[in-house]
């Protein structure tokens, strides 16, 4: 049993294009891809549950069948492991009938120990099975009831359910994170692939035989890695769920909101899963170029500080006050002040650190604007984290901010006012931030309630990164968007490029003011237009135009 | 300056009459309150009726708490409704035009009050003052111009339906606003058109005169039934009653031009809506049902046997509590089949009902017969060859011809809530269409008809 | 497909309207009088002197069925609050106790002042857990948080309220079985 | 003198709503003032021993034509009333044609004092239907004048009717 599969090739933009007959039409596809990823860049969808664009090829599930000619006529192939050829024929079920017979029977198959608990089960909404089934399997099942529902997996699983049946594998804890489902896995190793190859931890395996198979992890381990909620995202079925999205919410509620990881330089891909204000979970976003299909269980997680220790309104002097309070606070302190130092941060998007400096233009040479982080930087682990924590650390540097927070410390005395936003210095480095504590006013923009804001004469509440439109460099030098989601927990919060445009006299009210603005004084961004980004985000020329 | 005053005032140039024709002059003003008391028996007469014909009982609840609850089927419910709307909360939008908001309501329902100021209540009072005759008109104001001073007073009634509507500061508001407007503008029209034969066969726009033609001659409804018709068609459009009620089609613009108002002030308008009911029947009894007229009995004939004319309105008025004595009865063996929680309540309620009017039918039936025994109407004095009767005859016939006016109303009242609880409500365009493409031409082709026989018959100049 | 009907044309009397506006003033009339005559032949109860008799199939406020052992059957789908066109279902999941069952709601949350009373949650419901047998059609209450029915009031109703016969009403599927499945399973059985 | 009482009355009344209306805040406001001098002008014709002329005064003016004025300010509803000035100064130079009028009509009543019989009956609808239709008159009647302008409107009427139906069929062909 090899342990070896080919990884499938996916299409790029520079493909050979070569012209295949699928149900008797010619069509121009990319050559050196396989059908599946060929037959969806014409808009013909094929039915599959093993085959994942990001993982190596395994072929077992049977579903993707198609029918191809070979050297006896026409023959029915599975289009994720047949490699497209010029001028080869191809006959999907919507010609050919023995293709959508073929596939019904497979789904069959697959159906046949699957359990029809969709209503409890928490992958439906999203389930490739749930999804494949009205496609390739709509009709009566041949299986009879009684006899199809028998568990055959792991004995010291089994149990007979309210209605006399005997059934098995449910809810098993294999992981801290992880709960396994047997009944409901329908054994595509999916997950044993992307532990094994992607992951590089092989924790998982198909122990036993035929229909006694099942997933399980090795004796006496834990499923437990730092990519491992990964499994539950390609998983087909509803056979691992996380525990942390378990029965919180149905996915068909969920809205969606494109954005990009806040908790690392690379900057995955994810979508704001939302409803009726509250974020649900983040779920990985493909984007072929920069995390593929994966995401971190740490990117996974920044949702949670989303609606804990918030910083909802003012603090004036450690006192809770109302936003518009400690902003006119902040206002006059501004104009007042002889020499003023503005902390950007590579935590926040473009647009506001674009604010920031249009603020330190109305200041004019009172105003000294600084930028870096002292929060530590790891190494990459290869698949979705850079090591970076701060995410937007290449756009600080695009925008002309210099790394220089340590002559700030060494400077301090020249100061009587520091504007903070949404840099934790004093949560980076304590001793160092003490030095900053001899400002005698020190301004805070934050969207948390953070050891800043408590070391601050005045604080400010913003939006945090989910709920913000705004763009982001990710360690790439990719420029990416990431959209806001209605999930503030307070309508009188604003951005922070809002925030600062008041703060500098200017009302912003649309984010594309502050992009104008980073634009019009950053000569890479210069004539880039939102429409531009895309979804995938916009290579920027690596000329390494900043300074 | 004062004494000038008083001067100026002692000499006003007031008719000489006699201290019985000044008291029955002013009393003749108490007919303007006749809508108003119309309005108690109509919203009764409409809420049964809706029931009745729906198979429902309709309101039964509200009682006076005597007797286990007088509720003389429902009328008490009226006053409790009445009750209700003066004391709850006169709201006015913030964004109300003040003023016109609180005036408007009123403005349908003075108009109301105005109007019948126009209709003759019975024929001229005639009668032998021992050296001259007086007589006193039937109307309040006995001018020429007679039912277009009606008219006039009712088109500005629709200021109060547009101004309430644009002083509401609603959308919903302001479309009913336009569409009643709009409506009552194009049905005037076909409605002044519809009476111009009936002016041209009486030959006068005095109702007076009208209702003494139709008594002379014949009903308007037998010489003019296409006129008969477009008038009522167009009376009712301009009440804004079903199925013309597009002004507050619920379904569409919610309640119309009165969905802001509240209270008393929506209560105007619905008192106003039902005032222009009972006018409106008024006029139609007046011009095509002969208005006071019993048929084939003139009013000298009235006069000469106004006794026997008496104990017939006074024996129909005891035949009626024995009917409603016989219905009492009836009613008290259904709901003691029906199994109800409070059937000794009832039972006592409609064991009141049952004695009070068991006694007074009897009374009023045996003071019909006193009556037709008793009365004898003296002879007439012949002066220039019609009869004069003395002052009580002329007032007693007078009260018949109020109470047959009366009666023929109420006739027309009745058909306006069998209409609106039988005909489904028109499209606006539809709407617009009967008032303009068939009201109107039906009523100048009727104009035209009526002028050529007329010149044929009688051979006018 | 669709199927036209050819609608026969009017005569002239029809398109006048008049001759039809006065048969259905008779119509209407015909109503009038009879009910004048014979009020006690009208088809009606006086609420609420007189007692209704809903029927048992009609819609009237929610309740939750149960378990043998009173949790509520209810799995926390969401079936009914996904079907339902109002919203008015509110519900959270928890883990069941019972490992044979997957999910249980930790709170399920009616709001009668949104419910439009259509039945679609009933219909959506896979196990039959939510009915709206009750008969109770009037829904009074004095605050608009009391029309906020949560799980214990939809709970709480009497077996006796409901027809002997519907096995449903009595006790839960599996009966027997699940009693047995029970003791296989170690599980206290707390009868009610 | 009763009618002096009367008189002074209708008299002051369409002044005053004469004055409102030139003053008016809103447009609507004015034309309800222009109704209510219209109103007391019937009045005064009534006074006149013309009460025809006075009901028609209110049924074609106030009744009808004012409320389609009333109607169209309501429908267009351009005006806001805080942008509408209270006066418009450029008013002011009308002001002498009102003046000029008035001195014209005090002059006429001076040298020419009016013949006001109120016990001739002028305006009854009797005496102005002879006016009007009476074909064998052969004094000043009007019953030419009258069929003219009947003919002129009829055709007016005609105009705009087809103008309206023009419009209808070509919207009907677009669809």
């Amino acid at each position: 049993m090899s342990n070896y599969y080919h990884m499938p090739k996916l299409p790029s933009a520079d493909s050979l294009r070569v012209t295949i007959n699928v149900d008797g039409k010619d069509v121009v596809v990319p050559g050196d891809t396989n059908l599946i990823e060929a037959l969806r860049s014409v808009g013909i969808e094929t039915p599959h549950f093993c085959y994942h664009p990001h993982l190596p090829l395994s072929g077992n599930c049977r579903q993707c069948l198609i029918e191809t000619e070979g050297p006896r006529g026409m023959g029915l192939a599975i289009a994720c492991y047949t490699p497209v050829r010029a001028g080869m024929k191809v006959a999907t079920p919507a010609s050919s009938p023995k293709v959508a017979k073929a596939r019904k029977t497979v789904m069959e198959f697959q159906l046949v120990n699957h359990p029809l608990d969709c209503p409890i089960c928490d992958k439906a909404g999203e389930c490739l099975l749930q999804e494949n089934y009205m496609q390739a399997g709509q009709g009566e099942s041949h299986v009879r009831e009684d006899i199809g529902k028998q568990y055959h997996g792991a004995p010291e699983h089994r149990f007979e359910d309210t209605k006399g049946q005997d059934r098995g594998g449910k809810d098993i804890d294999i992981g801290p994170r992880i709960i396994l489902d047997e009944e409901r896995c329908i054994l595509c190793d999916r997950c044993v692939r992307f532990m094994r190859h992607v992951a590089g931890d092989e924790q998982l395996y198909i122990a036993a035989r035929g229909d006694h198979a099942f997933i399980t992890t090795f004796p006496g381990k834990k499923l437990d890695h730092a990519y491992d909620l990964n499994t539950t995202d390609i998983c087909p079925v509803g056979a691992l769920t996380s525990k942390s999205f378990r029965f919180k919410h149905r996915v068909w509620n969920l809205q969606h909101t494109p954005s990009i990881d806040p908790t690392d330089a690379l900057g995955a891909n994810i979508w704001i899963d939302h409803d009726g204000g509250t974020v649900y979970r983040l779920m990985p976003r493909c984007n072929s170029d920069v995390n593929r299909s994966w995401i971190a269980n740490s990117t996974r997680a920044a949702f949670e500080a989303l609606s804990t220790n918030r910083l909802l309104d003012g603090r004036l002097q450690g006192k809770t006050v109302t936003r518009s309070e400690a902003l006119r606070h902040m206002m006059e302190k501004l104009q007042s002040a002889k020499k003023v130092a503005l902390v950007s941060s590579g935590h926040l998007t473009l647009e506001d650190n674009a604010a920031m400096l249009s603020l330190a233009g109305v200041l004019g040479p009172r105003a000294e604007v600084f930028g870096g982080s002292w929060l530590p930087v790891a190494k990459p682990d290869g698949i979705a984290l850079s090591g970076d924590p701060v995410p937007n650390r290449r756009g600080v540097s695009l925008l002309g901010i210099a790394d220089n927070l340590d002559q700030l410390v060494s400077r301090a005395a020249e100061f009587d006012v520091v504007l903070l936003a949404e840099t934790d210095l004093w949560f980076a480095d304590s001793k160092q931030a003490k030095a900053l504590e001899a400002i005698p006013n020190r301004l805070v923009l934050s969207a948390w309630d953070t050891a800043s804001v408590k070391a601050a004469t005045c604080a400010v509440g913003i939006n945090a990164w989910a709920e913000v439109r705004g763009c982001m460099v990710n360690i790439a030098g990719r420029l990416q968007m990431m959209q806001a989601a209605p999930v503030s927990p307070v309508d009188a919060l604003e951005p922070a490029w809002q925030t600062l445009s008041h703060l500098a006299g200017s009302d912003w009210n649309e984010v594309i003011e502050a992009w104008k603005f980073a634009t019009g004084i950053c000569s890479p961004l210069a004539s880039i237009k939102y429409s531009a980004i895309g979804s995938s985000g916009l290579q920027l020329p690596p000329s390494g135009a900043h300074t | 300056m004062i004494d000038q005053i008083i001067q100026m005032t002692l000499n006003l140039d007031m008719p000489q009459m006699s201290v019985l024709e000044w008291i029955i002059t002013l009393g003749k003003f108490a007919f303007v309150f006749i809508p108003l008391a119309f309005i108690v028996v109509m919203i009764f007469m409409e809420r049964k009726g809706a029931s009745l014909i729906q198979d429902r009982l309709g309101p039964n609840r509200s009682a006076l708490p005597v007797f286990g609850g007088l509720r003389f089927f429902g009328f008490v419910h009226n006053f409790t409704d009445g009750i209700k709307l003066f004391t709850k909360e006169t709201f006015i939008p913030t964004y109300a035009h003040k003023v016109w908001y609180v005036v408007a309501p009123g403005i349908g329902f003075l108009v109301a009050f105005l109007t019948p100021a126009v209709i003759p209540w019975f024929a001229p009072l005639t009668w032998w003052t021992g050296d001259h005759i007086s007589q006193v008109s039937g109307m309040i104001i006995d001018s020429d111009t007679g039912i277009l001073l009606m008219f006039a007073l009712s088109s500005l009634s629709i200021y109060g339906t547009a101004m309430s509507a644009w002083a509401s500061n609603s959308k919903y508001a302001l479309l009913g606003g336009m569409r009643a407007t709009a409506m009552m503008i194009s049905y005037e029209v076909s409605m002044g058109l519809s009476l111009m034969g009936i002016f041209l066969l009486a030959g006068s726009f005095n109702l007076q005169h009208i209702v003494a033609w139709q008594e002379a001659h014949v009903w308007g409804i037998f010489v003019q039934p296409v006129a008969f018709f477009v008038f009522l068609t167009s009376m009712i459009a301009e009440t804004g009653r079903a199925p013309f009620d597009v002004a507050e089609s619920e379904s569409e613009i919610v309640a119309g031009y009165h969905l802001e108002y509240s209270a008393m002030r929506f209560g105007l308008f619905y008192m106003g809506e039902y005032a222009h009911i009972v006018i409106a029947s008024i006029i139609i009894a007046t011009l095509f049902l002969g208005g006071y007229a019993i048929p084939f009995v003139s009013t000298d004939l009235l006069r000469a046997h106004v006794d026997i004319a008496l104990a017939l309105c006074l024996g129909g008025l005891g035949t009626m509590i024995g009917g409603f004595h016989l219905m009492v009865r009836r009613w008290k063996k259904v709901y003691a089949t029906m199994g109800a929680k409070d059937a000794g309540t009832r039972n006592r309620e409609y064991s009141f009902l049952q004695f009070t009017s068991g006694v007074a039918s009897p009374v009023v039936l045996a003071l019909a017969v006193a009556v037709f025994f008793l009365l004898n109407p003296m002879a007439a004095t012949t002066v220039d060859g019609t009869p004069i009767f003395p002052a009580w005859v002329s007032i007693a016939a007078a009260a018949v011809q109020v109470v047959v006016l009366i009666a023929k109303a109420f006739l027309f009242c009745w058909i306006w809530i069998w209409v609106r609880w039988t005909l489904p409500r028109f499209r606006y365009d539809q709407v617009m269409s009967l008032g303009w493409k068939i009201l109107l031409n039906l009523a100048l082709v009727n104009l035209v008809v009526t002028a050529i026989i007329a010149k044929l018959v009688t051979g006018v100049r | 497909m669709a199927k036209v009907i050819q609608r026969r044309s009017l005569t002239l009397l029809e398109r006048s309207y008049l001759w039809e506006i006065i048969k259905g003033m008779g119509t209407t009339f015909k109503h009038l009088f009879r009910n004048f005559k014979n009020p006690e032949k009208m088809q009606l109860m006086s609420y609420p002197e007189v007692e209704v008799q809903t029927p048992q199939n009609y819609r009237g406020s929610h309740r939750l069925m149960k378990r043998p052992d009173g949790e509520p059957r209810c799995v926390a789908c969401y079936m009914c609050s996904t079907a339902c066109p109002a919203r008015c279902i509110t519900i959270e999941a928890e883990p069941s106790s019972d490992p044979r069952i997957e999910k249980k709601p930790r709170k399920f949350e009616i709001d009668w002042l949104v419910c439009v009373f259509c039945g679609l949650c009933e219909e959506a419901c896979p196990v039959d857990a939510i009915r709206m047998d009750t008969r109770k059609v009037a829904i009074s209450h004095y605050t608009r948080k009391e029309f906020i029915a949560d799980m214990p009031r939809l709970l709480n109703w009497d077996p006796k309220d409901f027809p002997a016969n519907d096995a449903q009403s009595q006790k839960a599927p599996g009966g027997k079985q699940n009693q047995q499945a029970k003791q296989i399973w170690g599980l206290e059985v707390k009868h009610s | 003198m009763i009618s002096i009482i009367y008189f002074s009355l209708f008299a002051s009344i369409a002044m005053g709503c004469g004055l409102y209306l030139l003053i008016a805040k809103h447009p609507l406001y004015g034309a309800l003032a222009l109704i209510g001098n219209m109103i007391s002008l019937a009045g005064i014709y009534s006074l006149l021993s013309a009460p025809f002329l006075g009901v028609v005064q209110i049924l074609t003016y106030a009744g009808a034509i004012m409320m389609l004025v009333v109607f169209v300010i309501m429908v267009l509803n351009t005006a806001h009333d805080h942008e509408v000035p209270r006066f418009d100064w450029r008013g002011v130079y009308l002001v002498p044609v009102p003046a000029a009028l008035a001195l014209l009509l005090l002059a006429l009543v001076y040298f020419n004092s009016p013949v006001a019989d109120a016990t001739a009956l002028r305006g009854t609808a009797q005496n102005i239907s002879q006016f009007m239709f009476d074909t064998s008159r052969t004094d000043n009647g009007y019953w030419i004048l009258f069929e003219f302008i009947g003919l002129l409107l009829l055709g007016a009427m005609v105009s705009a009717v087809l103008i309206a139906k023009k419009r209808l069929s070509t919207h009907k062909e677009d669809v």
